[in-house]
């Protein structure tokens, strides 16, 4: 297991009377890229405000590298700071050139002249933006400051790079831009917290994610855990899990569960619960599987049914996203285009699907 | 309207002749309010720093005074000034009644709040994001302050402009600490009046009252070339600071 | 110190026993700057209306001319009203000279340009969206400015509160003009004084040099406590408009 | 074909110099939705506001209904303009309740007392903000604000819908209900532009789709069109065609060219071309086929080729993106989770594809 830099033992935090943040545990390994993923108002900022010493904690303690710096001041609070840099939202330019600028981490930590100029050389070019040492930075666009923000952060050489929704309002091409730059950031070694509220980025980018919702954590896992065993009904929604539903448990067996939706009853693998318990369960869209009318039924599909294309729409480029309706159960389906054609599947089409036992999951309110 | 015509221009050569009378009361407008705004500057931008930089009791109590000293009537500030140093009053042993001195010291009153007001302001302007971002990169306190005066600069020189723009034209607490005062003096070309403690906003309305119109509107056209001078110097920054921004 | 203390006393006495030369003299600051103030609103307000939303030629030349206007030296802008209705000047037919009349035109130009150039800063100020708003639901010219007087109300009250600020408290131009003229009266009582263009702001610098101070103190109390008020709504409002934003 | 609401003909835009619109020609039909995608600085906005008369063209003309309206003013302005209303991409809310905001545009037109009330009740249900009326507007969310927006739009029964950005740095929920508020909006008839930077966006709501770029209209087209068949290089980069290659047109037969990209020659379907000229050409990565090894290699596949995965990292939830170097040919493909898993896809494997002739398309610069 890496070391690790940063970790938050039970950390809450309010804001007159609110609780922004409740009982966070949370661990930053060395050399590991960490998406926070989260809709506004998540507490993803205030987060990044703790582990930046720029927000003492209400309850909870903060370590940085094992020692404990929760309420750090003067010096001391310096020194850790200085092992890290927080690129904010919308980062702000200093007056001067983007030379001064990018100098700036560096100057006020003493470094001689040519080493000065010979890192912000590198840290421009790491963000593309060579031989614009010279410029006013006032006068730069939105994606260049960023950028220079990047650079004035990275020459530094910290320990960790905390980045604050650096994609929001990024057009797709801009963002590239940006994670291919988060990506080499990352190949020097430098551990990154990066927070987001885009599903898509926090699995593209993160080694783990953690998963924020109303101050509380909700799951901490690698992207794959985050998709395909979502622990709570937040998360499932959060990442693309669109269907959602509350059920009622009909039948525990040693092997397997049945669960009554409305007036389906589908088996999942077994779980603990007692009868009549109420709970809730997903399926991912790209789970639902349709099957082939024209041959006969392969008798391992399980949780069978037939139902009526509703609707169907473009889910990405390669994928359609169809709603069908089987009786009042209704479901979404993901199917590759490719495949619709070759079943043809159209609107008020009939259609055979198969949920898996495997698919189905059980989920925390 | 010839009259009024005549006026101007035996103005313009009691300026261009260099009369005596006219250059003794400009020059003691010039150094009274020059030095009051130098002292109020030199103490109110560093205070300004200082509450933008560090939480202490009554602070906002403090920033409530300071607002009020900004709109406080002049000539209340000159009576409060006059009352302290009259002869019986609490500070009269001084006895710096009608002197250049107690002048300097009303109108360090007049401009003290209003630099510190502005520049406080202007300090507060600065998006709280430099100051994180300053934090952030690993500055001290006073590194920080000192990207946050950088950013600032161009309000703190528009307070200070406007302090200066407030002492110049005032009229109340200088006429009521200074006393409106000129005394003459025997030369060999006659007698001619020199000023004490006689400026040019308190000399103007003296003259129209004792019929003097040419000398009223020389001291006028000295006054408004002066503020004329202040309001470009604060319209450059702004533009300035708005190019910057 | 006895002295000093003695004199709030007398001054304070003055006041609450309605002494007929104090309230005379308030009588005549008051009548004058608050009828200089509601003729300068009501011509300022339509007019910053008018600029911000018709284009017409030399108004950025205006708007210059308005903010020149707004850094005068009120002793200069007494002396020009002066000089036009001097006797020998251009108006000097009225006869207006040393009367309450002038004393409200030259508080009139001090105050126009404050209200006019507050009231176009608080209608620019309303962002342009909610033009835009309005304009894209179907809102005809009227009915757009209509909106943006709206949203900018408080930004105005508080330019016409300026305004009072600036003439209630201003010395120079008002004693060039109304040359701080008041008159004695016989009584069973005995003498006494009555203001005819003496008001509280002129009158506290000629108390002083006359060594009465517990009437400047007077007068200085009841200016003070009219700035306060004038203060009080200004801050007033700029919490309730950030409230509101 | 739908009649059509506006159409623009040949509308340029200059800016102090500047070409913000370069010759637009774009139709807006009737009950459609068209969504206009494009990066910051595209001219989308500048565009909507052509559209609402807010600014004139500098050169074209601008029909609405067929009746031209470049340069209309007064009476007759305001009669075009109320047949159409604009929600800004950060909408301002006048001061007041939420009830004054809603009803703004029918008071205005002088509706009855009761029709106002009737009509503002409805339209905060479209936008589910039942029971909002008395509310200060000033103190709604961000999000609340912009519901209030759209029902205040709606709430005129407007011919024609201006939708700017209405989910840019919004969360996926968020973003979720405005859509679904945008559907119910399209289901009342009403006709709607809707301008975005994402692609997933401009996919899933459009009817049809128009990319800009640089002021110029890049294609227009179905969703389908614009991903699968990108008329130029742009379209192609921004809808995820991550594949591109500059390559030289070796052989023109009638049904078959070929295309040298570095040591790889590519098969292609014909189009016209000379010997030897430099073109651009892409690959959707979703269309990239991975083949087993353990079976024969079937003849109709073309383009060959066999490759060492340098990358995975997970895209979307139910795909993996796999780099793959073919010599100096690198290309990225999309594989399902469970067809990686099937074939065991490792970083460092060996793979074989093919990259089908009918998928392999030609771009303009």
């Amino acid at each position: 297991m890496r070391r690790s830099i940063v970790r938050l033992e039970n950390i809450s935090k309010h804001f007159s009377g609110r609780e922004v943040l409740s009982r966070i545990n949370l661990e930053i390994r060395e050399g590991e890229l960490l998406t926070l993923l989260g809709p506004s108002g998540a507490g993803k900022t205030t987060l990044m405000r703790i582990i930046n010493l720029f927000t003492k904690p209400s309850e909870g303690k903060l370590y940085f590298r094992d020692r404990e710096v929760t309420r750090l001041s003067g010096d001391a609070l310096l020194e850790v700071r200085r092992s890290m840099v927080m690129v904010f939202q919308k980062p702000v330019m200093f007056s001067g050139s983007v030379f001064d600028n990018v100098a700036y981490g560096l100057r006020i930590r003493g470094y001689s002249r040519a080493e000065i100029e010979r890192r912000v050389k590198e840290a421009l070019r790491l963000v593309g933006l060579e031989g614009y040492e010279e410029r006013n930075a006032r006068t730069l666009s939105g994606g260049e400051a960023q950028r220079v923000a990047f650079a004035r952060a990275v020459v530094i050489q910290p320990e960790l790079l905390l980045l604050d929704e650096p994609t929001t309002s990024l057009d797709p091409i801009s963002e590239a831009r940006v994670h291919s730059i988060i990506r080499k950031i990352k190949e020097l070694g430098i551990s990154v917290v990066l927070t987001t509220h885009k599903q898509h980025e926090a699995i593209a980018l993160g080694d783990r994610v953690a998963v924020l919702k109303d101050g509380k954590l909700q799951q901490v896992g690698t992207p794959q855990e985050v998709i395909y065993t979502p622990k709570t009904r937040f998360v499932a929604e959060f990442t693309g899990m669109v269907n959602i539903y509350d059920g009622v448990v009909e039948e525990v067996g040693s092997t397997h569960c049945t669960v009554r939706v409305g007036e389906v009853a589908l088996m999942m693998h077994a779980f603990e619960a007692s009868r009549g318990e109420r709970i809730c369960i997903g399926i991912r869209p790209e789970e639902v599987m349709l099957l082939r009318t024209d041959v006969p039924l392969n008798p391992r599909h399980k949780n069978v049914l037939t139902g009526v294309v509703s609707e169907i729409s473009p889910q990405g480029s390669a994928m359609l996203r169809l709603r069908i309706a089987s009786g009042g159960f209704e479901v979404s389906a993901d199917v590759p285009r490719h495949v619709a054609e070759k079943m043809s599947i159209r609107k008020g089409g009939e259609v055979l699907f198969s949920l898996k036992t495997s698919c189905l999951r059980r989920l925390e309110e | 309207m010839e009259y009024l015509v005549e006026g101007i221009l035996r103005a313009v050569t009691l300026i261009l002749t260099l009369d005596p009378y006219v250059i003794s009361v400009a020059k003691v407008q010039i150094i009274v309010s020059t030095s009051a705004v130098i002292l109020a500057s030199a103490t109110a931008v560093p205070i300004a720093v200082l509450f933008s930089f560090r939480n202490f009791p009554f602070k906002n109590f403090l920033l409530t005074l300071i607002n009020t000293g900004m709109g406080l009537p002049p000539v209340v500030v000159g009576l409060v000034v006059f009352v302290f140093f009259m002869r019986r009053g609490p500070l009269g042993f001084l006895d710096l009644v009608y002197t250049r001195e107690i002048m300097v010291i009303a109108q360090y009153l007049l401009a003290f709040p209003i630099i510190l007001g502005v520049s406080i302001a202007a300090i507060n302007a600065v998006p709280k994001s430099i100051r994180e971002t300053a934090y952030t990169l690993g500055a001290r306190d006073r590194e920080v302050a000192l990207v946050v005066i950088k950013e600032a600069a161009f309000g703190i020189i528009t307070g200070i402009l406007a302090g200066a723009g407030r002492v110049f034209a005032e009229v109340g607490a200088i006429l009521t600490v200074g006393g409106n005062i000129a005394y003459d003096i025997a030369t060999p070309e006659g007698i001619i009046h020199v000023s004490k403690t006689r400026t040019l906003s308190t000399a103007i309305p003296l003259e129209t009252s004792q019929g003097d119109i040419a000398a009223a509107i020389a001291f006028g056209l000295i006054l408004l070339t002066i503020t004329f001078i202040l309001n470009l110097l604060v319209s450059f920054l702004r533009r300035r600071a708005s190019i910057e921004a």
